[in-house]
């Protein structure tokens, strides 16, 4: 009951966003070489640091939920930081970290700011909280004995991680990652701060969306609706591999 | 936050912060039985709010030219009468001490790649924010093509970079590069202004009273102060 | 090809101070030895599979076979699990339920018998399911087996490895009376030389037919010996009653 | 390797952040009623919204992995779009369906744009996805046989989702409400689009940091800390009721 | 009090095409009679306990019990396990491991005692608990149980109900001798007036302590009647091998 109310509460947006839709300039406001060029640039970045939050956030999960090691509350800390940081300000740190005058860029005299990679690497920061966070949970809850099973067959514990751990966390593991891309796909603030909003560099759709706001409303309404037709499509091609199989 | 204190919604321009925030502070101390509330967004976004029927009872955005598509919400008829102005400038990264750039125009400094090579980042305001605006007019009037941009949703923003050494040339207010010492401003030929109005949305006596407050002597010290030319 | 137990280790449950429970026990088995434990409900038959199997390291102690120690406590050698010359019957199947039938039968062979290839190994282990008689199960998911055909696959999974030691805990719980009959066979057949079967059982006519038997009782040993003769003089009133 | 390299990355912009941070002044730049006036402001609306989150993602979560029904594709898509949209226009089209002019407000006569309620309604539209993927996905992957169990031994539907499914989801809830808590406190853009920037009203702490960046960035830096001090307080806090018994 | 059965009902197996598995029986039931339903694994027993215990739904048929329609398909009345005057068994314990053994024993008690108070509901879960000889585990978890611990758990759970209908599969698969005679004496005389048992088993000896004996073979009925009569002139040569 509560959640058919609320449920109903959240739709009304939707549908009003729907009606105020320019619906007949539609076409004329996305068919222009520059929307095109954002998509390419969302997709680019968004996927990469769909890839990176996989990569590295997988093994930290598993590192956080199984084992006991000195400085694990630090990388405890590291990796959930920037869910509870607004995202601007998660911006600031990555030019201290890795602006050209940030930490790392004064040392190597290159830095990652208003470049790609530097959108990839706002975005990796921003989402990969959501991958670690799904996927802890999923190995917490996991039957250990399986894993016993596995060793006494004589599995080591690569082994043992790659074939029977990560398989069974793979609903956990899809889901984290859909939550993942997604947030990497609306990502705005972290990556303006850091990687600039430069066409076909960092311009990525929110920070079209979000900057047409200011100047064309119509435009980001007719980008919104397009971001929304993306993200629906991945997530109703993705819902199949989302149900696990028992 | 007291509540028997008479609320009065201010709607003021995030780039007017530290304006407002002092403007607050003295008129409450004029008016104790009145409690200025801030609210403090992009000038597009109240300007949005406002348009929603949001109780604003003053309205100060960044640009005179906003307060258009609110004037019909507005008690007050006729011309806005604008109490500041602000000019756009042109800023480099740098110390202040650097003067193989003195002298140098913003053109030559940019275009000819005197101080900026090419491949140079320049940071400027989106269109639709009003810096972004100004910038537009300025470029269409120069004549001038930008190579790689970055546009930023706010006119600090586009300061942040340039301070930091993210961009390596920005275009910003007078007032916003008078704020931080590691950039060099040059100056513009002809450059463009903006002029800052308000617009009193309520028949509240306390909103014509702010209103005279912006336009006060007192407030005007203030704004020069900051950096802001009043008229 | 001794295998040689001398083990104390505990188990410990919430809200009890100290252990909840702790097993006591010390024993030799040798070469081609079947040895059936038995015990009560909670005698720690189990327990000790455990400690054998690697799952659960022991407090004081050691465990030797062949002349390598698979643990010394306290803070002496530990030969995790998969180190172990040990395939393992749990109590509770435990099969992959992400594998097929055959790849779980196969999973073994693929770490423990590296040499293989592929083919060969997915062979050996389709046979090892015609042996329970489940060969045409290969390619089902564990989910969709009945109890007993689950049980059966899990023998298969552990008697396909060609262990030293085989350990089997209720390995014949849930199956029919038939296919008792055919793996008591296997056990007893398909037997690689020197090999120790390690038997938990609740069931008489099992128990009877192994070479040793171990009684165990609230965590120690109480009664060890020949079938036959344990049969003939049942130390305790449970063995007593198992025997009957 | 891979993820060690990984965390050793995402160190160093935390490791910036917190050399940068304004130490010396840090009790005077937070010691406000500013600050304690965001500090509130904050933890009303963030904890509001993960109630609600909860109250309405939780029967939500259950219902997708659970129902097939007309119009559950409709449901999915309503409470996933928040996901993928950027916030701002979140904000945009809370204001189409709830502010005073919207789709509700001219119905009623009232809007919530401007006020603490639409504040935690913008809240709640972005952070309860996360929380309805989360327990979606745990609830998918549980034990069916157990709530059969259950309803062999007389538990009807509502008793069993109560008395088993939700005590045995509740990993995933906690971890779920986490996420959504910490999505909530650091939302910025539909805050500010559709409840404003008004103190002791919608100036949360991120919208606080927002405007310090504009004139104060030792006052953003040092009100970024106090959020990392909160957030991680309460991750600390939540962490032993994160694990779950089995 | 007569529980009738006419049912057909399938279970999908990924990769085949149609029904992996189809159960076929018609059988009746009377009132206070205990029955064996044995077979080989796979025979569909486990299939007829969840078609019994309105857990899988009859393709075909209809079952009805005290003038009651259970289950009438197809499109007819169905009703849901909550529903139903059973009590179960399951093959595999499953025990909620949320809550302590004293609270999986009051579980049912709650739901189909609805009147008996909370003190009152705990004392007869302890007293079932007491009748398998568990009370000191009562505060426990499902997990710190050993393997036949937890069988007579579920046992007591379903016990405590004093269901018109009990189905019990395997119930003594996991449990020693000793607690195996206890179990078997507290399902004759902890029995309310008129219940039905339905038992499935492996052992040939509770088998045979039944009323009547239902045989079934490959999701059929292939024999049933008196142990005696079946033991005497075995229809099949499994049950001959079962009973001898
Ligand atoms: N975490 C735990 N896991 C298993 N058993 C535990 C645990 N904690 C305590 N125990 C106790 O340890 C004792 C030994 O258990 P074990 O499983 O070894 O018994 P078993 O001899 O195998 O019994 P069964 O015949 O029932 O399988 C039991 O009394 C059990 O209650
Ligand atoms: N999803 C499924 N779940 C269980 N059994 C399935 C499934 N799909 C197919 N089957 C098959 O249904 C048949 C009957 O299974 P059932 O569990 O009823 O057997 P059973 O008589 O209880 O056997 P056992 O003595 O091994 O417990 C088996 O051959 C099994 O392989
Ligand atoms: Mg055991
Ligand atoms: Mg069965």
């Amino acid at each position: 009951m509560v959640a058919a109310a609320g449920v109903t509460v959240l739709f009304i947006p939707l549908l009003a966003l729907l009606l105020d839709a320019p619906w007949a300039r539609l076409a004329d406001l996305l068919l222009t070489p520059e929307t095109v060029t954002a998509i390419r640039v969302s997709l680019v970045v968004s996927l990469s640091a769909t890839v990176a939050s996989v990569v590295i956030g997988v093994p930290t999960a598993f590192v956080l939920a199984r084992h006991e090691f000195p400085g694990k509350s630090l990388v405890r800390t590291v990796v959930t930081v920037p869910l509870v940081l607004p995202p601007v300000v998660t911006g600031v740190a990555l030019l201290s970290g890795f602006g050209r005058r940030g930490l790392l860029g004064s040392a190597f005299g290159v830095g990652l700011s208003n470049t790609t990679v530097g959108a990839v690497l706002a975005a990796t920061l921003v989402a990969m909280p959501f991958l670690i966070l799904s996927v802890e949970g999923a190995l917490r809850s996991a039957d250990p004995r399986l894993e016993q099973q596995a060793a006494s067959l004589g599995a080591g514990p690569l082994a043992r991680w790659w074939q029977i751990s990560l398989p069974l966390a793979r609903p956990a593991i899809v889901a984290g990652a859909v939550l993942a891309w997604a947030r990497a796909m609306g990502e705005f603030g972290a990556t303006i701060t850091f990687a600039g909003n430069i066409e076909g560099v960092s311009r990525t759709l929110p920070l079209d969306v979000s900057i047409a706001l200011l100047g064309d409303p119509d435009r980001a309404l007719a980008l919104s609706l397009l971001m929304l037709t993306i993200a629906l499509g991945v997530l109703v091609a993705l819902r199949d591999r989302w149900v696990p199989r028992r | 936050a007291s509540h028997d204190r008479e609320v009065l919604d201010v709607y003021a321009a995030a780039s007017l912060t530290d304006a407002f925030t002092a403007f607050e502070a003295a008129f409450e101390a004029d008016n104790p039985d009145v409690d200025v509330r801030l609210n403090l967004a992009g000038s597009t976004t109240l300007q949005r709010q406002i348009l929603d029927g949001a109780d604003a009872d003053v309205f100060a955005p960044a640009d005179v030219a906003l307060l258009a598509a609110v004037s019909d919400t507005a008690a007050d008829d006729g011309e806005p009468e604008v109490y500041a102005t602000n000019s756009l400038t042109l800023i480099l990264p740098g110390d202040g001490g650097d003067t193989d750039v003195e002298g140098l125009s913003a053109e030559e400094a940019v275009l000819d790649g005197a101080v900026v090579g090419p491949g140079a980042l320049v940071a400027r305001c989106a269109a639709g924010v009003p810096c972004g605006d100004a910038t537009d007019d300025y470029l269409a009037r120069a004549g001038l093509d930008l190579g790689a941009v970055t546009e930023e949703p706010n006119v600090r923003a586009v300061l942040r970079k340039v301070a930091g050494g993210e961009a390596d040339a920005g275009f910003v207010y007078v007032t916003d590069a008078a704020t931080d010492d590691r950039v060099i401003a040059l100056d513009l030929a002809a450059a463009p202004t903006v002029d800052y109005a308000l617009a009193v949305l309520s028949d509240e006596p306390t909103a014509d009273a702010f209103a005279r407050y912006v336009h006060s002597p007192e407030a005007a010290e203030a704004l020069r102060r900051l950096g802001f030319d009043v008229p | 090809m001794t295998l040689s137990v001398t083990a104390t280790a505990g188990k410990a449950v919430e809200g009890i101070d100290g252990r909840g429970f702790t097993l006591e026990v010390a024993f030799e088995v040798g070469a081609d030895a079947t040895v059936a434990v038995v015990g009560p409900n909670g005698a720690g038959k189990s327990t000790l599979i455990n400690v054998l199997a690697g799952f659960l390291p022991i407090d004081e102690g050691s465990i030797r076979f062949d002349g390598q120690t698979l643990d010394d406590a306290p803070g002496g050698a530990f030969i995790p699990a998969e180190g172990r010359p040990v395939a393992l019957v749990p109590q509770d199947g435990l099969l992959f339920p992400h594998l097929s039938v055959l790849a779980n039968v196969a999973y073994g062979l693929r770490h423990r018998h590296r040499h293989l290839k592929r083919q060969e190994r997915n062979e050996r282990a389709r046979a090892a399911l015609d042996d329970v008689a489940l060969g045409a199960f290969a390619d089902r998911r564990p989910h969709e087996l009945s109890g007993g055909q689950a049980q059966r696959v899990a023998v298969a999974r552990a008697l396909a490895l060609d262990a030293p030691i085989l350990l089997l805990d209720e390995p014949l719980s849930s199956i029919d009376v038939d296919n008792r009959q055919l793996i008591r066979k296997l056990l007893q057949e398909r037997r690689p030389p020197g090999q120790i079967q390690l038997l938990v059982t609740h069931g008489p006519d099992h128990a009877l037919e192994a070479d040793e038997l171990l009684v165990l009782d609230q965590g120690r040993l109480v009664a060890r010996g020949r079938p036959a003769d344990l049969a003939a003089r049942p130390p305790t009133p449970w063995l007593a009653q198992l025997l009957a």
